[in-house]
């Protein structure tokens, strides 16, 4: 691959994306829903052409040369140094490739799912205008060779985000869910901001090659490593979702639901696992923001499985599921197992993909419920449905064999012996617990929703999906089973094409953390963890299809503080509310009605004041009378002499 | 082309129409527009043409880096010349002049503006006064433009304001003539200590002024201000009203409010950037020493400018106060980038300058828009335009964007570097800074949401979308917030020389802190 | 021969007819004898004036005294006048009747 | 010749004083009348001949006239008195403080530097300026019409035009101010 060839690659999978969204934006009013649907679909699935060539020529590089740097053109240059300058630099590398082929292939797939989902919505062509420039500002974040293109693209896909969140207009809770999304986005934007800036004026670039040729700049396990690795770390915090940054993703569920697929599940949220992978050799330069990182990552993950088993929304408990898989993907990027956590977010993206796909062709057949207590005995009408959901379930809850199986078990692996002390000891029997609660609520949704009787009228009229909304769900249904299967398996020394193929991104370089376990403590682990998943599955199966016991009794068994902390999301937007939202809207108040007035304009008004008053008084000697004019001017004239003559000298 | 005086005929332009313009039937609205319109396009033209050839054009060996010198007698009794000349910062100044200037000219309604022929003659005197502004070199021909541009604008707040429009333009004449009497005296000062006898920069700056001993308080013997200092302090107030900077900003909201769409594109986009131009030019060359002394002081202030405005904007109701105070926030950011005194804390700020200008045009035409078809500024009373206006959605949305620094957009260019800038003074001014960016989406998605989302309300139902004209003004607005976010090469390329010479000015002083 | 000692008492005279005139002004309301003082100061002038040059060996005071007189001479044309007319309108001939200058 | 001096010193400032502090208008006429005079016997004595004519001529023969006639016209019996209110407290002040000031200063000589001129005690120690002193004996015939003629007519003749001017439009206004249909 040559950089002539690189540089055409670039700009194709970049110009499609684009081109389909200006076109839809501003001709699909003209054009209609038919242009829309085809310039929509196939200028993504032209940009996942792009994307196979591109894996195609990274894989048939010759060894040490699959990964190369192109530069489009200069973006400014204040004459280097610590001034910055800075290239439209891309990349294409085997990380970069396999974002590719996640980004464009899931996403054309949701693409064409899409025209079903939208078919009667007056919106369409805003939809996919908008749904085009994600993924065009998705593949700009992953394709990005400079720290600041990186930054651009990162907050171009938040906008997209917002965009897509806030599709329904009229909707005041999806107006400000998608404010609140982007407004913490714009926080982690900030970090990443205050973190190119320590980062250029150390190394004197932005570029990442040059970057990491120059880690020279920071003693290793430094303060200032530490803390450009947490900056980097909180801004990918407030993209993935995780603690404390999380809030916004529940909320993001008030977009159409094929924005939840490809962003709020496959894409866009995991873009923090794939800064932390890319930024693998700053991160193994700090250990201490390697174990925040990975704990944070674990923390979520417990925390996000626990509000997930009492939502009742649909969507909310895929959401938060898909938190807790975000939470271990940042866990295995966080102990340095880089390969293990991209493993798990490209499985992710095909199995949260599918199940928030199908979950839309649920509440699209029931005409928008999206409560689960009001579904039930979907099985026998939907069956493609039910049975994409099922493997997606099983995926999901890590049932042997299915792909999230796989790279669960795998990250986990790592996670039995990957730091210091008991340290990893800990986080993995929190993982364990993570497994069982996975399988807890990957079910409790699926036998909810699916399972038992209809709990309304509509209920039992419900109808298949049609094709447009079904294939792509088949598709990803059987992706969802096999696609692991030839690509990794989650023992040591056994089959390894995964972690092969990124092996030269990460190769460079090694986290002090990252141990690989021995053949046995991995076989150990995995029976272990695989074991804490059919548990998870089978208690959901006696809980909510069998009934024994009731979820109900149990619940009232436990102790209160769980559900009540559960049900309300641990209180987090209250807190937010409370701290942050409420007293920074009262200083802006206080500004207005107090400091405005009383201060800033009242010294001016003052000094206004005071001249005023002096020249009312100064009026009265204006008399009209000439001779009092004259008194004044020889007052002033003799004291002038007498100044003149005695005392100026 | 080197015979011809090109920066005479910037000036000369705009006041020979307005001259022209006293020919014309008051009656033939559009010869008088078309008059205005063309003087307007041909200044445009100029600058266009001198920012093609400035690569080519050699600067000179004074101290300023300036191209396309005018140097002629002015007032030989007194030693003032009449000497123009532009360098890369003030290029780019005057090329946002001629296209704010342009598109006001454009953006004059010939129905609804009574008196007409008045009006534009006192837009085309306005923009000779500016670019006079932007472009001398000397002292005192800076200040009878900078005094002379107060005139027209006076005329036209007073004449064509909205309701307020009486106290909220005395309050401005007030305050920045108050502020540039006090510059006037440090001109003067400057005058009759530069060993020179002259009031042309370039001369003064050949030759070192001392800055003289500094006042003690009798009693107390606290050592205060050297006279150096004092002329420094004026200058800086002069130029920190005119930006304005928090707490020298009250004149700003009330007159934006008072101020009619159409001179708020000039008089937001150009007007408000002379008092950041005036540190670059003025401030920073004649003191360097003292802006070094002060800059933390005066990074404060900027930054309280960037917070203080963001909740300002986060709190008001009335669109163009909203957008006011945002204003405020912003420039801010072109402040803090001035006073971090570095290389990419003042390219930051040109292209801020420039971006800003852009932002703010489109935003108070886009409020002009709302207000003509609503009959209402309140940000309660308007919601759910989306629907209705499907192009002003659009275009709002990425004036939204680029005011609230989105990368991928002009106003993160400016605003990176200048944090970045901000951050090689103090890590803490770029924290803050970035406090007041969060604060910026928040408030600009408050006023885009609240106009464009959820139900309409009784004053937007049946409201009809922009009319061509209309959408035509704000295309090339929109079209370069977004030119710029993908390259802002073009600028800085220009404007980078030039900064590095000023700055250049800083660091002798900032080697030798005990030099006078 | 003249005394130089009388220089001063010239001086001296000079700047009383001055101050004598300029008290009048203040203390007169007739127009007619304000218009009195006035020449008297303007006198006084000429007196400094002539002696200056007459002891500086110079004969510009004298040109210069010279006119003064006739500027004088106009001013008193004026003056007197104006007053006519003012006497003519019906108003007293009182200084501080014509107050018209007050708001 | 000294005792002449005085006594036309002593007379000028009398009538002068009689000028101010008449009550009635027509005295204050006549006191003129004698204190131009005095000035006039003061310029011949200063060899200033031709201002001695001029002053004689103009003053005593023109304007105070005009003076009087208009006294007689318009308010021939008219009474002002002075009174001793603030304004006559500052005057009265004024001329004593001021006489007194330039008298000394006159006696003391006077002393001039680049920044103007000071009175200053004559040899004082710490006397820094050039002191200027007026020559003991210079008197010459300096005054005489012939040589005042010449600068009149060379040097300063634009300025004595301007003057003839400055008549001309001062009779013109005044013709114009009084003339009957102005009403």
């Amino acid at each position: 691959m040559n950089v002539s060839t690189a540089s055409t690659l670039v700009l194709l999978v970049l110009a499609f994306p684009l081109i389909g969204s200006a076109l839809n934006g501003f001709l699909g009013p003209v054009f209609g829903r038919r242009f829309v649907n085809l310039a929509g679909t196939i200028s993504i699935f032209a940009s996942f052409v792009v994307a196979c060539l591109v894996l195609a020529n990274v894989v048939g590089a010759p060894a040490g040369q699959g990964a190369i740097t192109v530069r489009l053109w200069d973006w400014i240059n204040l004459g280097g140094g610590t001034n910055l300058s800075v290239g439209m630099d891309f990349t294409l590398d085997a990380l970069s490739a396999l974002m590719l082929m996640v980004i464009t292939g899931v996403g054309f797939l949701i693409h064409v799912y899409s025209v079903g989902y939208m078919e009667h919505d007056t919106g369409f062509a805003r939809f996919f205008s908008y749904m085009n420039f994600f993924i065009f500002s998705m593949l700009m974040l992953v394709l990005a060779a400079d720290l600041l293109i990186l930054i651009i693209g990162w907050a171009l896909v938040a906008l997209s985000s917002y965009l897509l969140i806030g599709f329904w207009h009229d909707r005041p809770t999806a107006v400000a869910a998608a404010r609140k999304a982007f407004i913490t986005q714009v926080i982690g934007d900030v970090a990443l901001v205050i973190a190119a800036f320590l980062i250029v004026l150390n190394t004197h670039t932005l570029s990442l090659p040059n970057i990491f040729a120059r880690t020279q700049a920071f003693p290793a396990g430094g303060a200032l490593i530490t803390g450009i690795c947490a900056l980097l770390a909180i801004g990918a915090f407030a993209k993935s979702a995780q603690f404390p940054l999380h809030t916004w993703l529940p909320d993001a569920m008030e977009g159409p639901t094929p924005v939840s697929a490809l962003i709020h599940a496959a894409t866009m949220v995991t873009a923090g696992v794939y800064l932390i992978a890319r930024f693998h050799v700053l991160f193994n330069l700090a250990p201490v923001a390697e174990g925040m990182v990975a704990c944070v990552g674990m923390g979520t993950a417990v925390m996000a499985g626990i509000i997930a088993l009492s939502q009742i929304d649909i969507k909310r408990v895929i959401a938060y599921s898909t938190m807790s898989q975000i939470g271990l993907m940042i866990y295995a990027v966080g102990i340095g197992a880089y390969s293990a956590g991209m493993f798990h977010f490209a499985m992710h993206a095909v199995f949260k993909a599918l199940l928030f796909m199908a979950a839309g062709n649920v509440i699209h057949a029931l005409h928008d419920e999206q409560d689960i207590r009001l579904m039930g005995g979907l099985h026998a009408r939907m069956r493609w449905t039910h049975v994409a959901f099922g493997a997606g379930s099983l995926a999901l809850g890590g049932f042997f064999l299915f792909s999230g199986w796989f790279s669960k078990e795998d990250l986990l692996g790592f996670g039995t012996v990957s730091g210091p002390g008991a340290a990893p000891w800990i986080l993995y029997a929190v993982g364990v617990g993570v497994n069982v609660l996975t399988g807890l609520y990957a079910f409790r949704l699926y036998f909810t929703v699916f399972q038992g009787e209809p709990q309304t009228a509509r209920g039992f009229g419900v109808k298949e999906a049609g094709y447009p909304m079904l294939i792509p769900v088949v598709i990803l249904g059987a992706l969802s089973v096999i696609v692991a299967w030839p690509l990794q398996f989650p023992l040591p020394n056994t089959l390894h094409v995964f972690s092969d193929f990124l092996s030269p991104v990460f190769a460079g370089s090694q986290s002090p953390l990252l141990h690989d376990p021995s053949f046995g403590l991995a076989l150990v682990a995995l029976i272990i963890g695989t074991a804490a998943s059919l548990i998870g599955i089978g208690l959901a199966m006696r809980l909510w299809y069998e009934h024994r016991p009731d979820p109900q009794v149990v619940l009232a068994s436990l102790p209160r503080v769980i559900p009540l902390l559960s049900y309300n999301k641990f209180y987090f937007d209250e807190i937010y509310d409370r701290a942050l939202v409420q007293p920074v809207k009262a200083v802006a108040r206080t500004a207005r009605r107090v400091v405005e007035p009383d201060v800033m304009d009242s010294w001016v008004q003052g000094i206004g004041e005071l001249l005023r008053g002096f020249s009312l008084d100064l009026r009265l000697v204006q008399t009209g009378l000439i001779r009092d004019y004259a008194s004044i001017f020889t007052v002033f004239a003799v004291v002038l002499v007498v100044v003149w003559v005695f005392i100026a000298r | 082309m080197n015979h011809i005086p090109w920066l005479t005929l910037l000036i000369v332009i705009p006041a020979g129409a307005a001259i022209l313009l006293q020919l014309v039937p008051r009656r033939l609205t559009a010869v008088v527009k078309g008059v205005t319109i063309l003087a307007t396009l041909a200044g445009a033209v100029i600058v266009m043409l001198l920012l093609l050839w400035m690569p080519g054009n050699k600067a000179t060996n004074g101290p300023l880096p300036l191209h396309f010198q005018e140097t002629h007698a002015w007032l030989p009794a007194l030693n003032a010349t009449y000497h123009l000349g532009i360098d890369g910062i003030s290029a780019w100044l005057l090329a946002l002049n001629a296209g704010v200037f342009l598109l006001g000219a454009l953006a004059i309604s010939r129905k609804t503006t009574d008196r007409l022929r008045f009006y534009c003659t006192l837009v085309l005197l306005t923009e000779a006064a500016t670019t006079g502004v932007l472009l001398s070199i000397d002292l005192l021909l800076f200040y009878m433009f900078w005094e002379g541009m107060l005139v027209p604008l006076y005329v036209l707040l007073s004449n064509w304001g909205g309701d307020k429009r009486g106290p909220a333009t005395l309050k401005f004449i007030v305050y920045t003539v108050a502020g540039s009497l006090l510059m006037l005296v440090a001109i003067i000062y400057l005058y009759i200590q530069s060993p020179s006898g002259s009031f042309d920069l370039e001369r003064i700056l050949a030759q070192p002024i001392s800055s003289g001993s500094a006042f003690v308080i009798p009693l107390i013997h606290v050592t205060t201000f050297t006279p150096k200092e004092l002329a420094f302090i004026c200058f800086a107030l002069a130029f920190a009203i005119k930006i304005p900077i928090v707490p020298l900003h009250t004149w700003l909201p009330d007159l934006y409010e008072a101020c009619p769409p159409a001179v708020l594109v000039f008089f937001a986009g150009v007007v408000s950037k002379l008092g950041a131009y005036g540190f670059i030019r003025f401030a920073l060359t004649l003191f360097p020493g003292e802006m070094e002394k002060y800059r933390f002081v005066l990074a404060g202030f900027a930054v309280l400018s960037i917070i203080y405005g963001a909740l300002m904007a986060l709190s008001e109701r009335d669109l163009k106060r909203i957008v006011a105070y945002a204003s405020i926030s912003h420039l801010g950011f072109i402040a803090l980038g001035i006073f971090s005194l570095t290389d990419n804390g003042i390219n930051g700020a040109v292209i801020q300058i420039i971006n800003h200008g852009i932002i703010i045009s489109a935003l108070f035409l886009i409020v002009g828009y709302v207000e003509s078809r609503t009959g209402t500024r309140d940000l309660g009373e308007l919601s759910g335009l989306e629907r209705r206006m499907p192009w002003l959605y659009f275009f709002f949305l990425v004036a939204t964007l680029a005011g609230l620094g989105m990368p991928g957009m002009n106003s993160f260019v400016g605003e990176f570097t200048i944090m970045l800038g901000a951050f090689q003074l103090n890590w803490v001014y770029a924290v803050l800074a970035g406090g007041g960016v969060v604060l910026a989406a928040w408030y600009m998605l408050r006023l885009h949401q609240g106009l464009m989302h959820d139900p309409p309300k009784p004053r937007t139902e049946g409201v009809h979308d922009l009319h061509i004209g209309e959408g035509l003004l704000l295309v090339p607005l929109v079209a370069m917030m977004i030119f710029i976010g993908l390259y802002p090469k073009p600028i800085t390329d220009v404007s980078t020389g030039s900064v590095n010479t000023y700055v250049s000015l800083i660091q002798p002083a900032a080697s030798n802190p005990g030099t006078q | 021969m003249l005394n130089p000692n009388l220089f001063p008492y010239l001086l001296g005279l000079s700047a009383f007819l001055f101050t004598v005139g300029a008290m009048g002004v203040l203390i007169r309301r007739n127009p007619i004898v304000v218009f009195m003082c006035i020449e008297l100061m303007l006198n006084a002038g000429n007196v400094a004036l002539v002696a200056y040059g007459r002891f500086l060996n110079s004969e510009e005071g004298q040109i210069f005294a010279f006119m003064v007189i006739v500027v004088a001479a106009a001013e008193v044309v004026v003056g007197l006048a104006l007053i006519t007319q003012i006497f003519r309108l019906g108003r007293e001939l009182d200084v501080d009747d014509l107050s018209e200058m007050k708001e | 010749m000294t005792v002449l001096f005085a006594v036309v010193i002593a007379l000028a400032a009398v009538s002068a004083l009689g000028v101010v502090l008449s009550r009635q208008t027509i005295y204050s006429a006549l006191s003129l009348v004698l204190t131009v005079s005095m000035l006039a016997v003061l310029f011949l004595l200063l060899n200033a001949q031709f201002l001695f004519a001029v002053q004689l001529i103009i003053y005593a023969g023109a304007v105070v006239v005009l003076f009087v006639f208009i006294v007689a016209l318009l308010s021939p019996d008219a009474e002002d008195r002075p009174t001793l209110d603030l304004r006559a407290v500052i005057g009265i002040a004024g001329v004593i403080v001021v006489t007194a000031l330039v008298f000394i200063a006159a006696r003391n000589g006077i002393t001039y530097n680049t920044n103007g001129f000071h009175a200053t005690a004559v040899g004082g120690a710490s006397d820094p300026y050039h002191t200027f002193k007026f020559p003991q004996d210079t008197v010459n015939n300096a005054g005489n019409v012939q040589t005042v003629a010449g600068q009149l007519f060379t040097n300063y003749l634009l300025p004595f035009e301007i003057t003839s001017m400055l008549l001309l439009v001062a009779a013109i206004g005044a013709v114009y101010l009084t003339r009957r249909s102005s009403r």
